[in-house]
This record gives structure tokens, C-alpha cells and sequence, in this order.
């Protein structure tokens, strides 16, 4: 009984903080943690640390006081939910920011998109550099080169992972080869991505002429095994929270197993699998080490992904920076690497937006109960 | 079309739990069973034995023969797919599938099994089932709607209507009504009179009345104690039970007397 | 879609008039030293020969030579030379001469520092292994003024910077300390930088460059073409201080010992480090070009002297050298580097 | 009244019309197998899936375990350094499990706190967007990271490492010394952080989202409070998938390469995390690769067998952990 | 401890949907008041609004006043928090947490807000409430099995138990019956018969015999047609409504007349 007591049967307004309490304290924290700082020495990351851990007790602390102790935990857990969120906004914006800084100058070159490096040389990059001449050579065919790999990766995997998946979720009975299978699947996904090139170039070196092994779809191969693992394990648990009620309801109305998984199951999980699939993507697509290995440097637009180097937007970004075309002027290539970073990460937030529309059209209606 | 069901030394497991023993029954073909008994005495358990959904759930099998017009459904090579296409079903809870329009809920036994039909064909089955499931007038200018915003009641209903629309030779419904208004639960009694003219038609039910007004014929099922597994107890004529069963329990269970 | 631009290749290194006009395809892979000379060959080479296309594969030294003995790029290019194990497996794809090895690009490593208006500093052997051992840690060490006499050192400390990754860099620059200053520098030359004198360090010649350059105060030691932002080191040769200096480079690189041993045209050469010769520069990194001394058919063998014998003419240096900064071989160097690719014959 | 009507003309139609094509026509046999080809074929389907992965999993084990062992086995001399091979992957395994472990305590509160925010705390029309921007951090390359690690965040962190040495450096990891240009574990440990955050945040954002009405519903009705409904219903319902994020995110992070490669001064095992020094196996494959052959290379495949091994232990516990829950979830 | 419950002019919307319009009802402490109507007359939505659980549905509002005992639960500066832990409810569809045992989903509600107790305390609770709620002898012997394995009757009971373990001072149940043998039915219906010394009762059902056994007065919703809102037709002491409604479809309804 004297548990029940302890419930709050107080008014329901009695002690509510005002709505601006959050940001009175916040202010409040602001003012204290500039006090603390003209003692120490001003600097804004330590004003706002301070700040912050200023913030988190005394919210706390004033909730509780005034509402009660399970609304100070609450308020407490808000602000520590909201405050991820913030932080996490603070490398983005910084990646961004230097992204563009950096990648602007590079995207805006005449030609950056339309042409490739074949003709951009050492010299056209020093007396770019001398401010002699535009910066010459671009990324289409490092554009082209990550678009094909990716794309033939995600041909291979998708339907590996997404099978897999529905195997283990609808299909096996949690029998041996189902935990074989997770068991391996949790293993790839430690793989270091430069060991899946290794074993995609040994592969393909012993399965046809070495001199051909290096190509864009040996590429495909070390990032499908890169992808498979994403893929499943996230399907898995997108398929694993669909209702049983719903599949019951298909079988109930006679519709085969395998059109109930296409029709009621992957459609209700669609949101999740497509944020997996995605992740998935911009996980290889942004993946360096393996491709320095399996598809060789190509300078010049390849099409072909089963016959000749490849470049992919990653490598280019990674060679330019690391190599430079002209050793003695490096500002073009920096250049060009951070545009072809910007491009890069333009295409993945577009793949992105197309697999959210993509999702919600199939996507369960968000309504009520 | 109709079939009749025949339930031999029934046993029904979960892991290795008995869940109901020794089941045997008739049911004939266009009648209408009830199946009435305290809660956990395995009505729900038995009843999707019926139609072989109870071995969707893991570990869940069956023991003994369940005869569809004498044929086993429980046989080896029969399809189990075909059962339920034959052996429709109604659950307890509302579960209409969310990604769906209120008019492709109802056609999903068609669409679920890429059943292509024309516009008019399409808009008739839908009518017809709706209105066979009183639910029509409500949904009429809606059926676009995703088929999770209707109140309770209305899904229960929309549920039915899917059933329904494929017509199967027997239905089993667990406890359709349960979250019906009275209005909706008299079209569904209604709609259950007629449809067993042409259907079998097996019914689980908390509401004694109900049972009496619909059914054909009764079956109480009961259970000894928790952790017992649950049996027939009395299977006869729905006016012999009601008015004078032949074993204690069932009088006592019908009268209120019972526990 | 590509835009040409204005001038194929600079500097006015027209390339010789192809006596033939070949075709096909010529793969090589291995040192990334090499990259920058290897575009600038494969622009010129292709203007005067549009149907052949030469790709070149900058996987590292040691990925190049794994992948020529694999018979996966019909040519490596290495800084370091093969090893006795790895020219017995050459003559498996190479025929019984096996594989030689042809210098093709020379490039003196700058010992390369960030000290804002000191652009030049003398330093001896033992002092550049002391400052790299950590021994010496500020900028106005009695060990380095005393050799400075005349320069304004800041006592700002050094940080020592050094390559991450396994390089051929490293290799060439340990091996110039622990043959000029084994006293101080007592550890074994390699391609990888002693775990036991970790300091800052960054991946690639650009890496450490970067690094330096961001950082007042370092030190490092890089391929030169790329260190001209910083200030570099005059290195004590016999009694003078040498800055580094193509021509000096290269007389390093011609005054060296051949290794001998391997193939008849074989030109590996060991580097005498502790030389005293007035006008070396000891601290050169040189690059070969390893090519079989036989191939199995005509056409590559074609492809290769072709192209194999314009990099080390003295247009093909000329090209190397205005692109990436390096030493051009001497003529000398590159006469006889020709006559070794021309002795290449079909299986 | 008009009811009833309706009703019986409903089931006039029902008994004039004819049978709607159902799957199979009335008076089929119930054994009739036709039909089962499409189910066959499905389950074959997803079954060659996974027997597909087991292969290629196979495959890279066999191939890890055929060029790993000359160095395994192989002499100090033969490896051309002090120590065994054990001895070289030692510290290396040390710096990989350490920054990983970093990068997971921290991205995982990180992360889910994101995800919950997207899920259950910002305003609905802003959650979508919300989610997109963070999903922007998924769409930036490793080198990118490298880059802005080793050129940004490293240099900002300085101040910080300084701040540390200064006055926490009798706590080993923060002592003695720090690095001026902030490569140091710490930093790469961090960046590594960001870089799983966006996985282990959509993940559990997707499956935050998936929690059953009924449940959060059923907490709110009993008086709880917004964190209080979290805690009952929906990290419960979440838990199996939030572990397997957090997998999906370790994986990430020990096996990242280039990142770490860009980002970190590698250097031989130190306990201060905020001075030079550790690397990881990856980075050390990486940066050791190009110029390696032979047995070094052995050596360096050697070493990311070795990852394989840690990756796979730390899986099979957290299946254990969840395992253990079994009883008390799914989805019904 | 128990409340009185008023609405004033209370307007419930989904979206732009005006799902419920004009409430005025004055509910005392200490009584059982029924809610019927046909289905979809939006009984589950007004019900929603007493405990402040409706606004937990994307853009579903209220206009209008709520007063619990003369305090206004939407007005600004409440905490609905507050609110729901006055005023249980108990859903239509049982909904035990799955991932907790027997034990913790009637502990939930301590468990939540973080109260502790020492085991004694939590024992006498949990078999109190489960015994309130009829379940205790089916269950007592598996209170640390995951609740989920429990029938639909079982799970109904058990978030019954929940609910009152808490013992707020207001109690809804939607419906709480719908998924119960007639046992189970009863012994709720008894325990609400006890609860009532205590406690406000609201309960909405579709079973009239129900109504008139536990309500002392029972309000009549009705919806005119689809899209219109569902509205308060009438209010009284159940004897009355049963007996001698004052408005004609209330009569209709009750005697089943109507549509
Ligand atoms: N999935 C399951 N796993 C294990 N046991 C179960 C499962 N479902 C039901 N049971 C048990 O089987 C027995 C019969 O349950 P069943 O659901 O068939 O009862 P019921 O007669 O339908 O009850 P109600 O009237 O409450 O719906 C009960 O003891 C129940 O606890
Ligand atoms: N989440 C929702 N979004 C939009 N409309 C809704 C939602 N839930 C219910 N409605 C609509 O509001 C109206 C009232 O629904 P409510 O669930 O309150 O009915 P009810 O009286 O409880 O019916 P039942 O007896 O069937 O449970 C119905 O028209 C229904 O379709
Ligand atoms: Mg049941
Ligand atoms: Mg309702
Ligand atoms: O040319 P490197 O081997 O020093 O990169």
C-alpha cells in the first residue's frame, strides 16, 4: 500500500515548470559557465561543455523539485536524447562544412563532371597552380566507374541478403544451417574492408587470366562481401518485428507462403530494409582499400565492367590526395579530390532520398492503433 | 461445395505442451458448429488445428487424423495452402494488413494470390463482401483509406469481409463478434444463417446466447487445471445442450454455475 | 567529352618519331614514386603512338613485383630490387635469364623541414640521425649551430615526422643513416620505419609533407619534388654541405656499384651512401623499371621496347623529369639502359 | 431494413455468380502438388542464399587461413623482427579493440539517443528530415573521414589533449605527454565513432519506429512518463535489433581502414591514448600492404585473420546476451 | 480517492476529422457508467480522451473542457502524465508487455515509475491484483513465464490486473470483456461491482445485458452516417435508459430496432 502512496495524487497542475523553464536554466547555465570561464580563460568549446554539464543537474534538479522525482528523470533523459542528437549534428555540420569549403571550387571547374584525367597533366596542374591556366581533368569517369561498381555489387547482394534473410527469419526453424549462417554473417561484418579486396582479387586472379583479374566487377565481388553482411543483418530485424497476425491473416486466406513474404511481409518491413539496403550502399560506395586492389587505376572513362581498370570516385578522391598528379603543384588535385568527395556524397544523399520515396510508397499507412 | 470435418483422437501440442486431447467430432456439412468453453480450454488451439494454421507457429504439431470430407488434412503430401483456401478463417483479434487500401483488404485473397480480375469484377466482390459484413454504408466512400484507421468494430468486420470474398468451403470464425457493436453482431449472426446454406460453418464463442441463436449444433470444451490439457467435454444438438446437457460440467459452465 | 588541353606535354620534350606505329596494350604496375614520371611518360608516349595504350598500376613497390611475377602486369616498377628468391621465380615467366632491372627514375629525397624563414640548414650525417632519433629536440642545438654558423635557429622543438606506410622512401633514407651515420643510427635498413623511434607520422610523401607543413618545427624526409614549400637540408658530403640537386642525384646514381649477379643486362645498382665525392648527394631514391628479359610473344615485346626504351631516352626523362620534379638519368645512365631494353627477344 | 435487402441479395449474387478464380478450382485434390512450385522454388531460392554466404564466407576464410599460416608459424628470423608473430599482432589487436571499443561506447548512447529522438521525441513533421540529415553522415566516404580527421577534428582536439596531459595525466591513458598534432588513438577512435553512428541510428530509428502502438499505449495508460514508456516498451521490443546494430556498427569500426589509415601516427603500442602511438590491424594492413611480399604480406593477412577471429568472438557473445532474452520478445 | 468526471462541450478530432462532437456529461465518483453505441460511434475515442491518451495519436486533438473533479485535464500546464496515472485504462485488445514475465506486467505500473518495494510487498500485490482480475489460480505457478504465452482471456485479465494495481482513481475499460468466457466476464464484472466502493468506473461495451448488470448509468453515443461525428444522444440511470428512454433511438438501439 504505502508504494501506492508514493504515486503522485497531487493536483495535476500543482508543480508544473513553466514551458520557458528550459531555456531560463539554459541561459542561466550559459551565464554561470562564462563566469567560470572569464576565471580560467575564455574558449568556446569549454564554455559550452560547461555549460552543458551545468545544464543536464540543474534541469534535473528543478524538475524534480518541482514535479516530482519521475519527471526529473524524464526531463533528464530529454535532455540527454536531445543533446545526442545536437552532438551529433556537430561533426556533420563540420564534414559538411569542410566539404564544401573544400569541394566547391573543384565541382565549379568547367569540365569537372564531363571530363576525365587522360589529358590532365603534371604541367597543366602546375600552371593551374601558377595561375596560368584553368585546372583541367575531372571525374566522370570515376563518377561512371563508382556508379557501375556499386550498382553491380548491389545486384549481387541485395538478393544474396535479402534472401538470406528471409530464409532465416521465414524459413529455417532456427535449425544448424540458420546459425551457421548468422554465426558467418556476424563474422563478415568485421571483415577489414582492405582484406574483402584481397580475397575479391584473389578470387578472380585464380578464376581468369591474371592479367585480366582486375576489372570493375572483381571490385563488385570485394564489396558484395562487404554488403551482404549490412544487408542481412539488417533485414533480419526488420522482418523479425513484422506481426505473426499478419502473415496468419495471409495464410488464412490460402495465399501461399512464398506470396505472403513478397506481398504482406517485405512490403510492411519496406521502410527498414530500404534504410538497411541504403546504408548498405553508401557503405561501399564510399569504401577505398578494396578498390585500390581489384580494379586497377584507370585515368580515362571505362564503361565495361568485366574488361579493363576502373576508377571509382573514392580511389580518385584517395590517389589525388595521396599522389598527386603534379607533386610540385598539389593544390589542383587537392582540389579535385574534395570535389569529387562533394560529388560523392551528393550521389549517396540522392540514392538515399530515392530509397526513402521508393520506401514510402509500399510503406505501412502510419495510422492510429 | 460445402465439406464436412471430422476430428479423430485429435492431439494437439505446443513444444511438448498438451494443449487438447483426444479430440473427436463430427461436423457435418452446412451446419453451424459453436465451440464454447472457459478461457484457455483450447477452443482457439483446436480451431486452427482446422485449417493447419496451428503449425505456423514454432514447435506446434499435431497428433491423430482431421478428416475434410475424408480426406486427411493432416495426411502427408497434402498442401496445407489448400486446406486454408478451402478452410477460411476469422481470428479474434482484427488484423487487416496495414499497407492495404480498405478495398484491397477485402480482395487480398484474390490479390495476395495475383488473382488478376477486371475493374467491375473487382468493385463487385468488394461490394458484395462488404455488404455481406454489414460494413459496407461505412466504408463506402473510403475504401482508399488504409484499412487500419476504422475503429475496432469496423476492422473486425473488414476482416470478415475478407474471408468471405474468397469464398471458402468451411469457416472458422474465433470469436468474430467479441469486438462487435450488437447491430454488427446481428448482421454477422445473420449473415452466418445464410452463409450455411452453402457453408460449414465452425464458430468459437463466449456469448452463450450468441452460441444458442446461431448454432446447429455445440461443443463445450474444458480443462481440468492449468497446465492440464484442455478436452470435449459434450458435443450434441445446440438445444440439447442449452437445455439439458448430459454431463455436469456443461450444465454448469451454461448455467454460470461453474468454478 | 574530354576537353583537349592546350599542350599534350610540356616543356618541349617532343617525343622521337616512331619509326612504326604500334598497337595494343601494355600493363605494368608497382612503385607510387614512380606515378607522377609514369603519367608524364605514358601522355608523351601516346602521342606519338595513339594506338597503344599503357596503363600503370601504382600499387607499390612490392604489390608491382608480386604482380609481374604473377604475370599480371607485363612490367613492375620497383625502388627497391628483387630479391635473390624473386629472380629465381622471374625465370618462370621470364625464360632462364629472368627478369632485369633498369633505373628509370632517380629522385633525391629531401631531408625537409618547417621553419619559417630558414630555408636552408647544414647538417652532417650523425646530426640528421641524432635529430630523427629524437636525441636532438630543439632547432638551436649546440650539434646543429655549430654547423650553421651565420644562420638565426629558433629554439622551437623538432617534431619528427615520418612515413606510415611501408616505403621505398623509408628505405633509402634509413639506408643513407645507417650507412653514413652507423655510430648513431644503428638500426637495420627497411622499408618500414624503426617501431622504436615512433614519432608523428602520416601516410604517403603527401601525407608527410602535409604534416610538416601544418607543423612549425618538423622534420621529415620526402621524395624533393614535393617538399619545396619547406626548407631542406644541406647534407655533409667528404668536407662540404650538398643541397639536394638533380645533377648531384644523379652522379650519386652513376657513381654507384652494380649489383651484378642477376641477367647480363642487369642494372641494379647499390648506392654507396658514405660516398665522399664532392657533388654527390647520397640521400636518392632510385626507381627501376623490371622487365623480362624475354617474352612469349612479339607484340609485347614490341610494346615494351617501345615504350620501355622512350622512358629512359633523354626525351622520355626530360618529360619525367618537368612533370614530377625528378633527377633526368645521365646520358651515360641512359644509353645504356636503351641498349638493355633493346637486347629484349621473343621466347 | 434496407439491411437485410442488401444482405440477401448479397448472397443471391454469392450463389449465381461463378466461383471466383481462387488458386485452386473447387474439387482439386488437397495433395495437389502444381501448386507448390512457386514455394519450393522460393525456399530453394532463399536456401541458396545462405548457402551462397556460407561459400563465400568459406571462401574467405580459406583464403585468409592459406596465405596467413607461412606467417603464423614462421620463425622471429624468418619475419625479419624481434618477436613472433603473436608478438607483432599483439599490440595491434591491443590498438583495434581499444578504439573500437571507444568508438562503440560512444557512438551507441550517441546513437540511440539520436534514434529515439527521431522516434519518439522530435515533433513528427520534423522526424523524417531529421532522419535524413543524420543519414547524411552514412553517405560520407572513409577517406573523406580520413581527410577531415587528419586535417580538422585531429587540430581541434589538440587544445583538449593538451588540457588533458596537463591536468589528468596521472591516469595513464591521458599521460604524459599528448600530441601537438592530434593523430593520436583517441582521435581516430572518435572519427571512427562518427562513422558508425548513422548505422547503429537508422537501425534503431527503423525499429523504434516499428513498436507496437498497443505497447507504448498500454505504458502511457499506467502513468508513465515518455522515458518511462521507452524503458517498457520499446527498448524491449528493440533490444535483439539494437544489439545487432551495435554489432553492425563494431564491425564497422574494427574493420575500417582508411580512416584510420588518414587519420591516425601509428606507432607501437602505448597506453596513452592521447599521445602517438598504437595502431590498429587494419591501418597497419593498409598502410603495410603496398610494399609488402612474401612473408610480410603473409604476415599482414595473418594479422586480419586475426581480426576475423576477434570479430567473431565478440559476435557470438552478444548472441549469447540476446539469446538469453529469448523467452521475452518477438513480435507477437 | 475517486473522482468525478465532466465534459463540457468537448469536440474530438482526428486530423480535420470531427470524430466526436458537443460531450456534455457529468460522470460522479464512485459510480460504473456504460457506454454503448453502434460501432464506430467513436465510444473508444471519447474514451480515449479521459486519460489524455488520445492526443497520443498523430494529429488527433480536442477542443472543449475535461474536468476531473472541476480540474481541467487539458488545460494548459497539465501534465498528462499526471493525468494517466489518475485515470487506468484498460484496451480493448489485451496488450501485456511481451518482453516482461507475468509477475513484472502487474508490477508494471511500480516498475515504470521506478518504485521499489521490498519482494513481500510485490508478492502481496501481484496476487492481490491478479486474484482482483480472476487469474490468479491459472497463472500463479508460471508468474516468471513471459506474459505473452497466455490465452486471449488470460491476456485481458492480466492487463485488468495491471491496471488495478496501480489503483488509480478512475478506471476505463474498452470493452475489457470482449476477448472473455462468460467465467471471467463475470468475476470482472463482480470485481468492477467492487472496485465502484472506490473508484470511478467508466466502462464501454457492446453487451446490453452487461450494461445493465455492472452501469448505474449509461450513456448512449450514435453517429448519424459515415463522416459524421459521433455524438452524446443520451444520459441517464441505466434503469431508465433500459426501461423508458427518452429519446426514440436509444430505444432502437436497445431493442435491437435499429440501422
Ligand atoms: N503460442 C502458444 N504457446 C504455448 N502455449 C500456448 C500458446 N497459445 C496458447 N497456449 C496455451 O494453450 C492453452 C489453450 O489456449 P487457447 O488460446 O486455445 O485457449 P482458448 O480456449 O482459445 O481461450 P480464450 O477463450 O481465452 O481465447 C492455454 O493454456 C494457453 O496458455
Ligand atoms: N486513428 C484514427 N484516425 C482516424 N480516424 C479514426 C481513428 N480511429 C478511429 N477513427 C474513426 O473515428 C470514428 C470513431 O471511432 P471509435 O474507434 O471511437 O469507434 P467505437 O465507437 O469505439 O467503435 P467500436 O465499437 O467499433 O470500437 C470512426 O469513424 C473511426 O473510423
Ligand atoms: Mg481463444
Ligand atoms: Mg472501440
Ligand atoms: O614511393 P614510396 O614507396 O615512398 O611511396
Amino acid at each position: 500500500m504505502s508504494a501506492v502512496a508514493t504515486l503522485q495524487k497531487s493536483s495535476l497542475t500543482a508543480g508544473r515548470l513553466p514551458r520557458w523553464t528550459p531555456w531560463a536554466v539554459g541561459a542561466g547555465a550559459l551565464a554561470v559557465s562564462a563566469g567560470i570561464m572569464s576565471l580560467i580563460g575564455f574558449n568556446l568549446p569549454g564554455w559550452i561543455v560547461i555549460a552543458w554539464l551545468l545544464f543536464v543537474p540543474s534541469m534535473f534538479v528543478a524538475a524534480r523539485t518541482v514535479e516530482g522525482h519521475q519527471a526529473g528523470v524524464d526531463r533528464f533523459w530529454t535532455v540527454l536524447v536531445c543533446s545526442a542528437f545536437v552532438l551529433a549534428l556537430l561533426p556533420l555540420v563540420s564534414v559538411i562544412v569542410t566539404l564544401l569549403v573544400n569541394g566547391l571550387p573543384g565541382l565549379l571547374d568547367p569540365g569537372f563532371l564531363a571530363s576525365t584525367m587522360q589529358y590532365a597533366t603534371s604541367q597543366t596542374d602546375q600552371a593551374a597552380a601558377a595561375g596560368e591556366g584553368p585546372v583541367y581533368g575531372g571525374i566522370l569517369h570515376a563518377l561512371v566507374g563508382s556508379v557501375l561498381v556499386t550498382l553491380a555489387a548491389t545486384v549481387i547482394s541485395v538478393p544474396i541478403g535479402l534472401f538470406t534473410s528471409i530464409y532465416l527469419v521465414e524459413y529455417s526453424q532456427d535449425g544448424w544451417l540458420s546459425r551457421a549462417i548468422t554465426f558467418f554473417v556476424d563474422v563478415m561484418t568485421g571483415i577489414p574492408s582492405i582484406v574483402a579486396g584481397l580475397f575479391g582479387a584473389a578470387l578472380l586472379f585464380s578464376l581468369v587470366d591474371p592479367q585480366d583479374s582486375l576489372m570493375g566487377f572483381t571490385a563488385a565481388v570485394a564489396l558484395s562481401v562487404l554488403m551482404i553482411p549490412v544487408v542481412v543483418r539488417s533485414t533480419v530485424e526488420m522482418l523479425r518485428v513484422v506481426p505473426n497476425e499478419l502473415r496468419e491473416a495471409s495464410y488464412a486466406l490460402g495465399v501461399r507462403k512464398w506470396r505472403t513474404i513478397v506481398q504482406v511481409v517485405i512490403p510492411t518491413a519496406i521502410s527498414g530494409i530500404a534504410s538497411g539496403v541504403t546504408l548498405a550502399i553508401a557503405r561501399v560506395i564510399g569504401e577505398t582499400a578494396p578498390i585500390l586492389v581489384t580494379a586497377g587505376v584507370a585515368v580515362r572513362l571505362n564503361t565495361n565492367l568485366f574488361n579493363d581498370w576502373m576508377m571509382t570516385l573514392p580511389v580518385f578522391i584517395f590517389r589525388q590526395l595521396q599522389n598527386p598528379t603534379s607533386p610540385t603543384a598539389v593544390g589542383p588535385s587537392i582540389e579535385r579530390a574534395w570535389g569529387a568527395a562533394l560529388v560523392l556524397v551528393l550521389l549517396v544523399m540522392a540514392l538515399n532520398l530515392a530509397a526513402r520515396l521508393i520506401a514510402r510508397a509500399f510503406a505501412p499507412k502510419q495510422t492510429g492503433r | 461445395m460445402s465439406k464436412s470435418i471430422e476430428a479423430i483422437d485429435l492431439d494437439v501440442y505446443y513444444g511438448s505442451f498438451l494443449a487438447v486431447e483426444g479430440v473427436n467430432i463430427r461436423i457435418e456439412p452446412r451446419t453451424v458448429t459453436a465451440f464454447i468453453g472457459p478461457s484457455g480450454c483450447g477452443k482457439t488451439t483446436f480451431l486452427r488445428t482446422m485449417n493447419r494454421m496451428h503449425e505456423v507457429l514454432p514447435n506446434a504439431t499435431v497428433k491423430g487424423q482431421l478428416l475434410l470430407d475424408a480426406e486427411d488434412i493432416y495426411a502427408s503430401g497434402v498442401d496445407p495452402v489448400r486446406v486454408r483456401s478451402k478452410v477460411g478463417m476469422v481470428f479474434q483479434r482484427p488484423n487487416p494488413f496495414p499497407t492495404m487500401s480498405i478495398r484491397d483488404n477485402v480482395l487480398a485473397g484474390f490479390r495476395l494470390n495475383g488473382i488478376r480480375m477486371g475493374k467491375a469484377q473487382a468493385d463487385e466482390i468488394t461490394e458484395r463482401s462488404l455488404k455481406g459484413a454489414n460494413l459496407w454504408n461505412e466504408v463506402k466512400d473510403r475504401l482508399d483509406k488504409p484499412g487500419s484507421g476504422l475503429s475496432g468494430g469496423q476492422q473486425q468486420r473488414l476482416c470478415i469481409a475478407r474471408t468471405i470474398a474468397v469464398q471458402p468451403e468451411v469457416i472458422l470464425m474465433d470469436e468474430p463478434c467479441s469486438a462487435l457493436d450488437p447491430i454488427s453482431t446481428l448482421a454477422v449472426e445473420d449473415l452466418i444463417g445464410e452463409l450455411k446454406e452453402h457453408y460449414t460453418i465452425v464458430i468459437v464463442t463466449h456469448n452463450m446466447q450468441q452460441a444458442s441463436r446461431v448454432s446447429d449444433k455445440t461443443a463445450f470444451f474444458n480443462i481440468a487445471g492449468t497446465g492440464k490439457p484442455g478436452k470435449l467435454i459434450e458435443f450434441d444438438y445446440t438445444d440439447k445442450i442449452f437445455s439439458n446437457p448430459s454431463v455436469q460440467s456443461t450444465e454448469d459452465y451454461i448455467t454460470g454455475r461453474f468454478g | 567529352a574530354d576537353e583537349a588541353p592546350p599542350t599534350t606535354n610540356g616543356g618541349g620534350a617532343a617525343p622521337a618519331p616512331a619509326e612504326q606505329q604500334l598497337s595494343g596494350t601494355l600493363t605494368g604496375g608497382g612503385a607510387s614514386s614512380q606515378e607522377s614520371a609514369m603519367t608524364a611518360w605514358i601522355q608523351a608516349y601516346s602521342s606519338t603512338q595513339q594506338q597503344v595504350t599503357v596503363q600503370y598500376n601504382p600499387v607499390g613497390s612490392g604489390g608491382g613485383r608480386e604482380g609481374f611475377l604473377a604475370g599480371q602486369y607485363s612490367f613492375a616498377g620497383s625502388d627497391s630490387v628483387m630479391d635473390e628468391e624473386e629472380l629465381a621465380q622471374s625465370q618462370e615467366i621470364c625464360g632462364p635469364e629472368g627478369a632485369f632491372h633498369v633505373p628509370a627514375y632517380i629522385s633525391p629525397i629531401a631531408v625537409a623541414f618547417n621553419l619559417p624563414g630558414v630555408d636552408s640548414i647544414n647538417m652532417d650525417a650523425e646530426t640528421i640521425a641524432s635529430v630523427f632519433k629524437g636525441d636532438i629536440t630543439t632547432w638551436n642545438d649546440e650539434a646543429i649551430a655549430s654547423q650553421n654558423e651565420g644562420t638565426e635557429l629558433p629554439d622551437t622543438p623538432i617534431t619528427v615526422v615520418h612515413r606510415s606506410d611501408d616505403s621505398g622512401t623509408t628505405e633509402n633514407f634509413t639506408e643513407y643513416l645507417s650507412a653514413a651515420a652507423p655510430d648513431v643510427w644503428t638500426y637495420e635498413a627497411g622499408d618500414v620505419w624503426p617501431s622504436e623511434e615512433a614519432a608523428e607520422n602520416a601516410q604517403g610523401t603527401s601525407g608527410v609533407v602535409g604534416l610538416a607543413s601544418q607543423t612549425e618545427g618538423a622534420i621529415t624526409y620526402a621524395d624533393a619534388s614535393a617538399t619545396q614549400e619547406l626548407g631542406s637540408v644541406a647534407v655533409k658530403v667528404g668536407e662540404e654541405y650538398v643541397p639536394y640537386s638533380a645533377e648531384a642525384a644523379s652522379k650519386a646514381v652513376e657513381t654507384a656499384e652494380r649489383v651484378g649477379g642477376g641477367a647480363e643486362q642487369d642494372m641494379a645498382v647499390e648506392l654507396d651512401r658514405a660516398t665522399e665525392e664532392a657533388g654527390t648527394y647520397p640521400v636518392v631514391l632510385v626507381s627501376y623499371h623490371i622487365y623480362c628479359t624475354t617474352y612469349a610473344d612479339q607484340e609485347t615485346v614490341d610494346l615494351i621496347k617501345s615504350f620501355g626504351e622512350f622512358a629512359v631516352s633523354p626525351e622520355g626523362q626530360q618529360a619525367a623529369s618537368d612533370a614530377a620534379g625528378n633527377a633526368p638519368l645521365s646520358s651515360a645512365l641512359s644509353e645504356e639502359a636503351t641498349a638493355a631494353i633493346e637486347s629484349i627477344t621473343v621466347q | 431494413m434496407s439491411q437485410t435487402e442488401t444482405r440477401g441479395s448479397a448472397v443471391a449474387q454469392t450463389t449465381d455468380t461463378e466461383q471466383p478464380p481462387v488458386d485452386a478450382p473447387a474439387g482439386v485434390p488437397l495433395d495437389n502438388r502444381s501448386g507448390r512450385f512457386g514455394d519450393r522454388l522460393f525456399s530453394g531460392i532463399s536456401l541458396a542464399a545462405g548457402i551462397v554466404i556460407l561459400v563465400v564466407l568459406a571462401g574467405v576464410a580459406a583464403f585468409l587461413i592459406r596465405d596467413a599460416i607461412p606467417a603464423v608459424v614462421a620463425s622471429p628470423e624468418e619475419l625479419d623482427r624481434d618477436t613472433s608473430f603473436w608478438g607483432y599482432v599483439g599490440p595491434l589487436v591491443a590498438g583495434s579493440v581499444v578504439a573500437s571499443l571507444i568508438a562503440i561506447l560512444v557512438a551507441t548512447p550517441v546513437g540511440v539517443g539520436i534514434a529515439l529522438f527521431i522516434s519518439h521525441y522530435a515533433p513528427k513533421r520534423l522526424a523524417q528530415p531529421l532522419g535524413y540529415v543524420i543519414d547524411l553522415l552514412a553517405a560520407i566516404p572513409s577517406v573523406v573521414y580520413g581527410a577531415w580527421g587528419a586535417l580538422v577534428f585531429g587540430a581541434a582536439l589538440v587544445p583538449g589533449y593538451a588540457w588533458l596531459s596537463e591536468h589528468l595525466s596521472f591516469i595513464p591513458i591521458f599521460g604524459p605527454t599528448h600530441s601537438t598534432t592530434g593523430r593520436t588513438l583517441l582521435t581516430a577512435a572518435l572519427v571512427l565513432a562518427v562513422m558508425v553512428l548513422p548505422i547503429i541510428t537508422s537501425l534503431c530509428r527503423e525499429l523504434f519506429l516499428q513498436t507496437p502502438k498497443l505497447h507504448e499505449e498500454a505504458a502511457l495508460a499506467l502513468g508513465a512518463t515518455r522515458w518511462e514508456m521507452i524503458k517498457a516498451a520499446v527498448f524491449p521490443f528493440a533490444r535483439a535489433g539494437i544489439v545487432s546494430a551495435v554489432m553492425l556498427g563494431l564491425g564497422r569500426a574494427l574493420g575500417e581502414t582508411m580512416a584510420v589509415a588518414l587519420v591516425l601516427s601509428p606507432g607501437p603500442l602505448t597506453a596513452s591514448l592521447i599521445s602517438t602511438g598504437n595502431s590498429t590491424i587494419p591501418a597497419e594492413i593498409a598502410l603495410g600492404f603496398s610494399e609488402a611480399f612474401g612473408i610480410r604480406r603473409s604476415e599482414l593477412i595473418a594479422a586480419g585473420l586475426v581480426l576475423f577471429v576477434i570479430t567473431l568472438v565478440v559476435n557470438v557473445l552478444a548472441r549469447l546476451v540476446v539469446a538469453r532474452y529469448k523467452d521475452f520478445s518477438g513480435a507477437n
